[in-house]
């Protein structure tokens, strides 16, 4: 017993799923995209770390192309549904999740199908203990959540993050001022896919081993309810969200040993997320953060010149 | 000299032609006027110059360079802008936003630049900044402009949705009847200063209700009736002609002659 | 802001004192805890494994209750925690490390499926816990760098696969059909079975695998009415069983026969009065079994019937005798250190007669060969039944 | 060497219950502009009503219909009620209205599963099979067919025949007009909710009848209950009925196909994925506009 390794267990996967919860902010909370297909773009990056690595390719080479080719296939998914309406977006993402699942299942030469794949740890050949090992997992995926971070706050403030913000608004009118809207949401689903490729490898290196049964569309709806709690918009909003969400799915189990409960609840906290998004919706559908002002240097011109007037 | 060429537009929406053979020319360094009833297909006239409706037929060129079948956002690019008769403005961002967002050849607005050029754009975007004060203060909401703009009254917002337009610094601006809405003082402000620019060079396509406003600084009219153009001429002209008050006779007790 | 970051606190307190409260004890904790025998079971209970899951969970309770009934470990009690895995490895690793790691838990009945023994066995091999699947049965998951502390009761399919084919070839059939469902059990036994068949110089028309979850099998039926074979290897679980075997009723399927596997084998078969029709016209299978005399397997059968009112069906008595094995090494090693219950298991478990029959670990912590019944359906005064036709003996 | 018979027939099947699950969709996402991903769940819960009553071998199977018909109706049109029509009313994006309803998907799910449980069970009616030549078919998908048909019959005479069914039609080609001319809107389209959500009811005890019931029911088919009514043009009644046959065999014969080239049968999904998409490309209105 170990309740170290068990509290840095759950600090990966908090890491894993706020990248996850980042990067649907890129789509959704900043372009206003509905991908309600994350897990297939999770799963890409899974696998393609999978597959790589096990060519004993070095994890961070690994790493880039689970995001690479996660972000093509954003690209791809995108291009059909992306010039028409929004819920036909919501569609193709959504059936290509279940889509690229089979296809995984089916092509058992490609990565052993039903079979699953097993992933050589990043840091195999370190001689490490358990709980180092796992505490080497918290720094790689912690380092890289903040990276993340701080690339998308940057991102977001400035000129491009407001052609995206103004894009959720009303793509005519951003294609009126100029800025062809099919382009910049082409973008935000790759940066969005490419996260979400590489909290994929992140998650293959960590757990190991992996098969087409780990990615559900639950995962899709998980990641929703991050996002949706923490505050669509706002980083600091996607990464509470993820935390909390996290929390909430382990503190669950642990419960269940402490409360008789006619029910387990962690099988019932699906329905619980779910009532939830309803009632964030109906009454606070900014979540916990609010999304925040630009940041670009402009605005401390507004108040030189209110100032001086 | 034309800068911008409209030939012979048509389109028809279900069975309902909206535009028929619909042709004018606006001279450079003008102000043009475009008027007629409502429902004769000005404000469909508009969107098709601008790349928003796909003509059936006819062509549009804009400095002899043909246009038609361009996207909104290319058709930016060769210097025309557009402002919406409904204000369509993005309502959780700021009005300095907003104005922002209208500017031309913003390096920041590209994916790397965002990222690798920091110093550059943010050293524009100070520039920028500047200049959408300064138009924020002829509109007359500085003291709005970090308010997002979906709290602006519906006055406000058609103010900040021209504003948009004169932010792109185009050659040319098509406008969807600027002064409705607002105040008729306000109104003629707006249209005094349309008028600076086009001592300064720069043409305008203007739809506009508000006749007594247009007419005083117009230097040329069209009128449309039923999808086609009926009537052109000056200001003057255009008021003599017996046809623009057989055209408006059911108008009057509507927006023509209200001031 | 002030607000929201207090109350966002507060919840997090909340959890993070759930959390470690787990692991710190008070004084009269920590007596009892020298004074039990943790034992952690991470089954499906829910998803697509569940039925069977939650089956097999009450064969662990059984036999835990027996164990402390007859003593317990040591002299000590057992405590039993039970998780779920929902049917999905990654949830079953998570399951397994709340297990160890919070409730401290070192001898686990774990990895149902191959994909969770798959996902959990690095982990239990660097932590050095022991675990026995009851039911991981691929072939794939023999010799892997990670089986120093995973056992299974189970026999590999790498056998029950071979016996399918001989009780195909015994009967003649030529020309056949593999049909199995598109995961590890289904797709490696009817792999194995394929193999045998060919060596036996049968002709394999077509493997078609199909979706379990998916429950709808007209096409691939049609399909395999098409072909026009002589026989059917189905490897399939009750649930998709179910359906496959109604849907083949009617189509007229049952002039052919089929042959079926332990998946196949309960009485999950015989919910829709088609399906039972189905399979006795046309179905005979195998699954392993307990030897004829044995009564450890008729006394589980009747201890399981007598406190939950029911029949146990598939994997019960693996999971069941799983259990009692590792009370047994526990008792034998005089200690519940993982590694000394490990080496123990290597001892006691040679021949050791249980409930599914003699179980004999090899060094890789695998169930070597084994007795298959070969069992068909029959109706008898209105209610249908399996029958014991036949048993065979693997080495 | 392929039964061609025996595969029309089971395209007919396949298509008639597309078409009964699809009406409601179709209706619902005409009228209210947004697809409710907890149409899927309005489809296992009249599986679950079914359940009631064929049980027993001798369950009466109409009754189940009705019932789940009912039942299944009830939920939809208090979910638009307290759930879709709070939040259409507040202005909520499309965005945020696919996702009220795939969480109030996932509360209907999660919730049948823990009340009825998540492993699959079975009604017990037995149904007669009929040879036809060298074809099978059974009493089950005699009543499907027949259901189905009579359903797009009777819905044809009251799209085009009653005043609420041409209030339907004329909200689902242009909502603004419709509270023009006098149209109690929100009626129409509760009932348009109740209804459409009581032939998906129907259709899951359908679907339950012919395979087994499950929590995961509704949600395995509702991918292609997508493409059927984007295929068909949403909100067109018309194009539903031809998008439903076109996709019955299309996938029927996608299978033989698929099984030709050596490929897995799961691919059955993805046809309906590939006719989706293509869809989108070629015509994103559908066929029927």
């Amino acid at each position: 017993m170990d309740l170290m390794i068990y509290v840095l267990d759950t600090l990966v996967f908090m890491g894993i799923f706020a990248l996850l919860s980042l990067s649907l902010n890129v789509e959704y909370g900043f372009t206003g995209l509905g991908n309600f297909g994350k897990v297939a773009f999770f799963m890409a990056g899974a696998y393609t770390y999978a597959i790589t690595s096990s060519f004993g390719w070095p994890f961070y080479l690994c790493l880039i192309l689970a995001g690479l080719v996660a972000s093509v296939l954003g690209a791809l998914v995108s291009l059909p549904a992306l010039r028409l309406r929004e819920d036909y977006l919501a569609i193709v993402t959504l059936s290509f999740g279940e889509i690229l699942r089979i296809f995984v299942k089916a092509e058992q030469w490609l990565a052993g199908g039903v079979w699953g794949i097993a992933v050589p740890s990043a840091f195999a050949n370190m001689d490490f203990t358990p709980r180092m090992q796992t505490w080497a997992s918290v720094v790689l995926v912690w380092v890289i959540l903040i990276a993340v971070f701080v690339f998308l706050y940057l991102l977001m403030n400035s000129p491009y993050g407001r052609v995206l913000r103004g894009i959720r608004e009303d793509d005519v009118a951003v294609q009126v001022l100029g800025k062809s809207y099919v382009l910049y949401k082409v973008q935000a689903l790759m940066v969005g896919s490419a996260i979400a490729g590489v909290a994929g490898g992140l998650f293959a290196q960590y757990i190991r081993f992996i098969d087409p049964y780990m990615f559900l569309p639950l995962v899709t709806f998980t990641v929703w309810v991050m996002l949706i709690l923490g505050g669509p918009a706002n980083p600091w909003g996607a990464v509470v969200g993820a935390v909390i969400v996290e929390f909430f799915n382990r503190g669950s189990r642990i419960l269940k040993d402490h409360l008789a409960l006619p029910f387990d609840p962690h099988n019932v906290q699906y329905a619980l997320f779910g009532l939830l998004i309803i009632f964030l919706l109906l009454y606070r559908p900014h979540g916990l953060f609010r999304e925040k002002p630009l940041k670009t240097g402009a605005e401390a011109e507004v108040a030189k010149w209110q100032s001086s007037s | 000299m034309a800068i911008l060429v409209v030939n012979g537009i048509s389109k028809s929406f279900g069975g309902l032609q909206v535009l028929n053979q619909a042709s004018l020319e606006v001279a450079e360094g003008t102000i043009t006027g475009l008027v007629g009833p409502n429902g004769s297909g000005k404000t469909t006239l508009l969107h098709t110059i601008f790349g928003l409706i796909k003509p059936d037929a006819g062509t549009v060129s804009f400095r002899n360079q043909l246009i038609t079948g361009l996207k909104p956002h290319q058709i930016y690019e060769v210097g025309l802008a557009f402002s919406f008769q409904l204000p369509r403005l993005f309502f959780q961002l700021t009005v300095l936003d907003n104005l922002l967002l209208a500017a031309r050849n913003h390096i920041g607005t590209s994916f790397a630049s965002a990222l690798f050029l920091r110093r550059r754009w943010r050293r524009q975007e100070t520039e920028l900044a500047q200049k959408a004060m300064q138009i924020l203060e002829l509109l007359g909401l500085v003291h709005l402009a970090l308010h997002p703009a979906g709290e602006l009254s519906g006055g406000q917002r058609k103010l900040l949705e021209i504003g948009r337009a004169l932010m792109a610094d185009p050659v040319m601006i098509l406008l969807d009847e600027p002064a409705a809405g607002v105040n008729p003082v306000l109104g003629r402000r707006i249209y005094q200063k349309l008028y600076t620019l086009r001592e300064q060079g720069l043409s305008f396509l203007i739809i506009e209700h508000k006749l007594d406003i247009l007419l005083d600084f117009a230097d040329y009219i069209y009128m449309m009736d039923a999808g086609r153009v009926v009537l052109s001429g000056t200001p003057k002209e255009v008021i003599e002609n017996p046809v623009f008050y057989a055209t408006y006779v059911g108008e009057t007790q509507n927006a023509a002659f209200r001031s | 802001m002030g607000k929201k970051v207090l109350a966002l606190i507060t919840v997090l307190t909340f959890f993070a004192t759930a959390l470690v409260g787990c692991g710190q004890q008070t004084p009269a904790d920590k007596q009892e805890q020298e004074e039990v025998v943790k034992i952690g079971s991470a089954l499906s209970m829910s998803g697509l494994l569940g039925p069977m899951g939650v089956k097999m969970t009450d064969a662990v309770k059984l036999a835990v209750e027996e164990i402390n009934a007859a003593g317990g470990i040591n002299g000590k009690q057992v405590e039993l925690f039970i998780e779920d895995d929902a049917t999905d490895p990654a949830q079953c690793l998570n399951a397994v490390k709340k297990l160890v790691e919070v409730n401290g838990v070192q001898l686990l009945i774990t990895g149902m499926s191959s994909g969770a023994a798959s996902a959990i066995g690095p982990y239990l091999s660097e932590r050095g816990v022991l675990a026995i699947s009851p039911s991981a049965t691929s072939p794939a998951l023999t010799g892997q760098p990670w089986r120093d502390y995973f056992f299974r009761t189970a026999p590999s399919d790498e056998y029950q696969g071979k016996v399918m084919a001989q009780l195909a070839l015994d009967r003649g059939l030529k020309r056949i059909v593999v049909f199995t469902m598109d995961n590890v059990y289904g797709v490696s036994l009817g792999q194995v079975a394929e193999a045998a068949l060919k060596e036996g110089g049968a002709e394999i028309l077509a493997f078609i695998k199909y979706d379990p979850a998916k429950m709808d099998y007209r096409t691939e039926l049609t399909q395999i009415k098409s072909l026009n074979p002589d026989g059917v290897i189905h490897v399939g679980y009750n649930d998709d069983g179910v359906v496959v075997y109604q849907q083949a009723l009617d189509l007229g399927l049952d002039t052919i026969q089929w042959i079926g596997c332990d998946g196949v084998y309960g009485t999950g078969l015989f919910k829709t009065e088609a399906s039972a029709t189905f399979m006795a016209n046309a179905v005979i299978g195998t699954r392993p079994g307990a030897p004829e005399g044995e009564d450890a397997y008729e006394n589980f059968v009747a201890a399981f019937r007598a406190k939950y009112n029911e029949d146990p069906e598939v994997f019960c008595d693996t999971v069941y005798d799983a259990v009692k094995l590792i009370a047994l090494a526990a008792n034998h090693a005089g200690s519940e250190d993982p590694a000394k219950v490990r080496d123990a298991l290597l001892e006691v478990g040679q021949n050791y007669q249980g409930a599914s029959g003699t179980i004999t670990f090899d060094e890789g912590g695998d169930r070597l060969g084994g007795i298959y019944e070969i069992w068909e359906v029959v109706k008898e005064d209105g209610e249908f039944k399996f029958k014991r036709v036949d048993m065979i003996t693997l080495n | 060497m392929f039964d061609i018979g025996q595969i029309l027939v089971n395209s007919v099947v396949t298509s008639s219950l597309y078409l009964l699950a699809g009406t409601g969709l179709t209706l619902t996402y005409g009228l209210s502009r947004f697809p409710n991903f907890a149409y899927a769940e309005f489809i296992t819960l009249g599986a679950f009503c079914g359940l009631f009553f064929l049980a027993k071998p001798d369950g009466v199977f109409f009754l189940a219909l009705i019932v789940a018909f009912l039942v299944a109706g009830f939920v939809s049109a208090s979910s638009y009620t307290l759930v879709f029509r709070p939040l259409v009313e507040r202005k909520t994006s499309l965005i945020h209205l696919m996702v009220a309803s795939i969480a109030l998907g996932y509360v209907l799910r999660h919730s049948m599963g823990e009340s009825w449980g998540w492993s699959a069970q079975a009604y017990q009616i037995m149904w007669p099979v009929y040879n036809i030549g060298n074809v099978r078919i059974t009493g089950l998908w005699i009543i499907l067919i027949a259901t189905a048909v009579l359903t797009a019959v009777a819905l044809h005479f009251f799209l085009t025949r009653t005043r609420a069914g041409k209030a339907i039609r004329a909200i689902a080609s242009n909502p603004d007009l419709a509270s023009v001319t006098g149209i109690n809107r929100q009626k129409v389209v509760l009932l348009t909710w109740f209804f459409g959500a009581g032939l998906a009811g129907v259709a899951g005890v359908f679907r339950a009848a012919d395979t087994r019931l499950f929590p995961m029911l509704g949600w395995d088919i509702l991918l292609p209950i997508f493409a059927v009514t984007i295929l068909g043009g949403i909100g067109s009644f018309y194009g539903l009925i031809i998008a439903a046959l076109l996709l019955g065999l299309a996938e029927n014969f996608g299978v033989v196909l698929l099984s030709g080239l050596g490929l897995s049968t799961e691919y059955r999904m993805a046809i309906a994925f590939l006719i989706l998409i293509g869809v989108l490309i070629i015509r994103p209105k559908g066929l029927a506009r």
